[in-house]
């Protein structure tokens, strides 16, 4: 993984949004810019997240400070989160007694960038379970410790953490607790989607699905929901718990 | 009239009975209904946007992945996933009819009835212009048996034209037709107003660590520039073939140069598909494109570039 | 017999009655008669060495420019430059016989009759394997005709089988082809040893600021990346419709998983051409490549490669 | 125009030759390498000398230390210069009379690139006839002074030296001297070596054909000679005079 940062005039993103990122020194090939996750901003600066899985992401990381890209963005919208945060700060306020649910987090691979201003956020209310295949696999330990309220990791080969998936921690995590106390926030690859549905929280999870424009033209990022297909990109990427099918 | 939003006149091109304000189109399918790039810019600045195709009844689509990336270009396969007619017109049609830009429907039916169809209700809806799409490649269902059979293929148009008198009348030719001028001929014969091509060429890849297929369907359609050459050389052809109707190209079409090329080959218009998923903005740059070769050649008018390669020496 | 220069039996092929080292050719035209591309590598590396394309008499090719790039592609229009079958017999083919690697001699003509003198005396001169190129998009004369209509290119062969027994027959299918299944179909059931495809195709670019056409003869063929994809399905459409010959599928191949992705979709050879002229090692990467690939995947034998496409689900 | 340096492992290379030039750092457009002509070697940098037209030169101008590149050369055949350099040193030991010729040099554009190290291998005894548009198309003034016997610049506007090209200017020169005393050596545009083959000096002139591979296999380099086409990368760049066919 690597990290990313451009400088400039860059507009407000919020948690679950993306940009599409495209370089410019080179000729049609790579064709098409590529999603990432707006995972935070310092200063003046935008901040991406990225694992280098191929063509445009090796190409990202030979990039040097001073080089050029072209960033479409924010797109796509955002996690909820008035029920937990908003919404309990307007309680405290008027004094109604109502209860709050807890952020139960989970991340699998890039899906961290994601839910990363979430946390941020919502400093010190969410469950976080994230986790990769090993050790050192899983990123920001310490600045995700900080964040939340707690942080259990998860690795295949429980090198750290639990020993399993996020999910499977999750799902240790939740048993004896009433999933009604929660609200989950997911991002992932589509089989670790499918087995936090299934958990029992609701929730939002946020899609990954490839994406040609990233701004709703092509239909190219379609995901299977209860009302036929929609698009990650903009119906999206964030969608509810049970709206999503899942093969 | 007013004329607005067209100081330039030197832009201005006809397709048929249409006076476009200039020669760029967005492509069908890669604009849906207008509402996306208007987000990003005003569509009264293109010559014409031509919305997603549309069939009687809804139709869903194929299932994920649907596109993929190759080098250069993309395979998409999205199946023709349209609202059907009557949520069309009930919805669409006057959402993308706001602005001051003529609008082309493209259409697809899977029996010449449809299509006839289609384009009566479209022609009574009062749209500026009606593509027929014979050259679907990822639906069975698509109209791409007509696009590959002569016979057929005249006989699906003149069934059309039959029906439909206001409305620019273009028929999108399939890549794979037998032969581009046969068909081209075919089309202008049977009273085609104007013929566009190329729409994208069937191919596919696979991922070589999973094995699968990159397009769950297998197989879709090739765009963007690595068709370029391809559907610059069809244009030429179909243009060396017909008698007076225009031709829209498109293929690959990225800059305002890639445009000019088509219309140096023949084509009287164009229209920018994948390029706009490269950059929403790309139709538009397009249009100030073609405008700065113009003056950088000291052309006046959009319309003398259309078939103006210079040398062209016809192949022995 | 020693098996000299193949260790590796894992890479092993067959084409008809042929034994290749490993999958890969050379593809016609890119790689001369062989001289140049020795300098760079033992060709006997490969697992066949395909020579540039011959006919009877001399042809002297086409005026300059021949060849200009594209996006992820080339255009060139050669036009079949090449020294006739006598020069050829005299000075080329000793040559290239001089590695330890089967020889395919590629010939075109402009009528059977000279298809089959070229293949009788090819096989008097005991080349391995003959590849018929009914296929060239840049010469009238270069055999097109055959390509696109089935009955004479069904004859072609019929023709040609008749005269010729010991080399293997390839047939190089054009990608015009009004359909690639029937031609596959045809080409099988007349003899063929094999299949090839793709050629390139027919393509054209202009300078937008001369006006003029980038390929003198201004249509040339279009090959490199930009146009595997399409090679790709056209080689998966030739596997499902023939019932046992092999498929040699060639087509914008860079790498040995380009070449995998070929044979992934039904090839059981590939040959590399475009490659060649980025990098004069192309060829000798991609079997490197293959066989790296066969080690991540733990797949013990070259051939099981071919067709190995997993979930596998026809078009509905 | 812009220089380009190259660190490494690089092979001898000699007047008239080039190399096919590629970047790594992009996907497949550019697909091919470049043709560039051996310019000069600086310890264990080899230059090339190269104008921004297009595609490739642009990346290359965008190319900053430490980038890698790929070189496949050095290609071609080379200026024959026997006659008029090492034939002489042996003459002057042999101390036989052997009337030796003066090389005339003439270069358009990028062509200098090529004649370069020509000019270097000759010290003060070329008669040199190279120009552009208007001055500032002119490089290299100085060092040229340097290794030529005359550097005579030519410029349509008259900007800087000769008014004319430099086929113009050499011809103006040769006026009442005897074309038999003089060898050519020309490179530049195709109706540049045209002019100059017209000019009735005997000598080599080298093509600039645009090529695919570089390496004799493609045959998309084929210039016309009086024994049919021949390929500008194998079986030259350089030609005998009289040997071309221009249009
Ligand atoms: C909304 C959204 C947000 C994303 N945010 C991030 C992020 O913050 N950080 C990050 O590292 N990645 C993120 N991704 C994934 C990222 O877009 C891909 O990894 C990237 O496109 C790969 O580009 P590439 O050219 O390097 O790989 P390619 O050469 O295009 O592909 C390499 C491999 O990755 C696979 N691949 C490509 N795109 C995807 C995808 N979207 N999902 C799964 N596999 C894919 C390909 O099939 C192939 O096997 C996000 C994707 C989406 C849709
Ligand atoms: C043997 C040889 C030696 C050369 N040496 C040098 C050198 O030392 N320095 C230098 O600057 N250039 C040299 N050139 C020319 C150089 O190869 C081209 O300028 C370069 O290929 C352009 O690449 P590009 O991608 O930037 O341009 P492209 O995007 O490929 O093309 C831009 C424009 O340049 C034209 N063009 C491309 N190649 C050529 C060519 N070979 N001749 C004429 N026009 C061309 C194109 O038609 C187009 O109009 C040489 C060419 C040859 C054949
Ligand atoms: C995602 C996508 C969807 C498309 N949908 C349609 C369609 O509905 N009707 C149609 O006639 N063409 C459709 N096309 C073809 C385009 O209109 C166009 O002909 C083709 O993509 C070539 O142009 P381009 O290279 O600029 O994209 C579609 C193309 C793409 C990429
Ligand atoms: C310069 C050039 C010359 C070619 N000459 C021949 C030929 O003589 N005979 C033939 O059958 N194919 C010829 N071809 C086609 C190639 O063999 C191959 O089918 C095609 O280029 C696609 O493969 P590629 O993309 O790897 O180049 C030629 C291709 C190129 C680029
Ligand atoms: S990526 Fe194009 S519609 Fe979502
Ligand atoms: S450039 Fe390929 S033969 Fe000369």
């Amino acid at each position: 993984m690597g990290f990313f940062a451009a400088d400039g005039p860059l507009p407000e993103a919020n948690p679950g949004q993306f940009f599409m990122l495209g370089v410019k020194n080179c000729g049609d090939d790579p064709l098409l810019k590529r999603p990432f996750c707006y995972f935070r901003k310092r200063g003046n600066t935008l901040e991406i997240l990225y694992r280098i899985v191929g063509k445009m992401t090796s190409i990202m990381k030979g990039l040097r400070p001073g080089d050029e890209v072209e960033i479409l963005g924010p797109l796509g919208n955002v996690y909820p989160v008035e029920e937990v945060f908003f919404e309990c700060k307007k309680t405290e306020k008027t004094e109604k007694t109502k209860k709050t649910k807890n952020p139960l987090v989970i991340a699998g691979g890039t899906g961290i960038a994601s839910v990363y201003p979430l946390l941020e956020g919502l400093p010190g209310r969410a469950f976080l379970f994230y986790g990769g295949r090993s050790k050192k696999d899983v990123l920001l330990s310490r600045e995700l410790r900080a964040v939340s309220k707690k942080f259990i990791p998860a690795t295949d080969d429980g090198s750290l953490g639990f020993k399993g998936t996020s999910v499977d921690a999750a799902r240790d995590f939740l048993n004896g607790r009433a999933p009604d106390d929660f609200v989950l926030y997911a991002c992932g690859p589509n089989g670790m989607l499918k087995a936090a549905s299934a958990l029992g929280v609701q929730g939002y999870i946020a899609s990954e699905e490839k994406m040609a424009c990233g701004i709703g033209v092509c239909l190219g990022c379609a995901v299977r929901t209860k009302d036929g297909y929609k698009r990650a990109c903009k119906d999206g990427p964030v969608f509810k718990t049970g709206e999503l099918l899942f093969d | 009239m007013v004329d607005r939003g067209n100081k330039n006149k030197k832009l201005e091109v006809r397709i048929g009975g249409l006076k476009l304000k200039n020669p760029v189109m967005t492509a069908s399918g890669t604009a849906g209904y207008g509402a996306e790039l208007a987000e990003f810019f005003d569509l009264s600045k293109l010559g014409a946007i031509v919305l997603k195709g549309i069939s009687l009844v809804p139709w869903q689509g194929n299932p994920a992945p649907r596109i993929t990336e190759t080098r250069c270009g993309m395979i998409n396969s999205i199946g023709l996933q349209n609202v059907g007619l009557d949520a069309f017109l009930r919805e669409k049609l006057p959402f993308a009819r706001q602005w001051d830009v003529p609008v082309i429907a493209n259409i697809l039916g899977t029996s010449a009835t449809e299509y006839t169809r289609l384009a009566s209700a479209l022609e009574d809806a009062g749209v500026e212009g009606i593509e027929l799409n014979v050259s679907c490649p990822n639906v069975k269902e698509g109209g791409i048996a007509f696009g590959l059979n002569l016979k057929s293929f005249a006989g699906l148009i003149r069934a059309v034209r039959k029906k439909v008198k206001n409305p620019v009348l273009i028929v999108k030719l399939s890549p794979g037709a037998p032969s581009i001028e046969e068909f081209s001929r075919a089309a202008e014969a049977e009273g085609a107003d104007a013929i566009s091509l190329i729409n994208s060429i069937p191919a596919m890849a696979i991922d070589v660590n999973t094995r699968r297929p990159l397009i769950k369907n297998v197989i879709g359609g090739l765009s963007g520039p690595a068709i370029k050459p391809i559907a610059v050389r069809m244009v030429y052809q179909a243009s060396k073939s017909v008698k007076t109707i225009p031709i829209i190209g498109m293929g690959g079409i990225i800059t305002g140069e890639d445009a000019v090329e088509f219309m140096l080959a023949g084509a009287t218009a164009v229209a920018v598909g994948t390029a706009t998923f490269m950059d929403p903005m790309a139709a538009l740059k397009v249009v100030e494109g073609i405008g700065s070769w113009m003056e950088r050649q000291g052309i006046k008018s959009a319309s003398h570039i259309t078939g103006a390669m210079l040398s062209d020496i016809r192949r022995k």
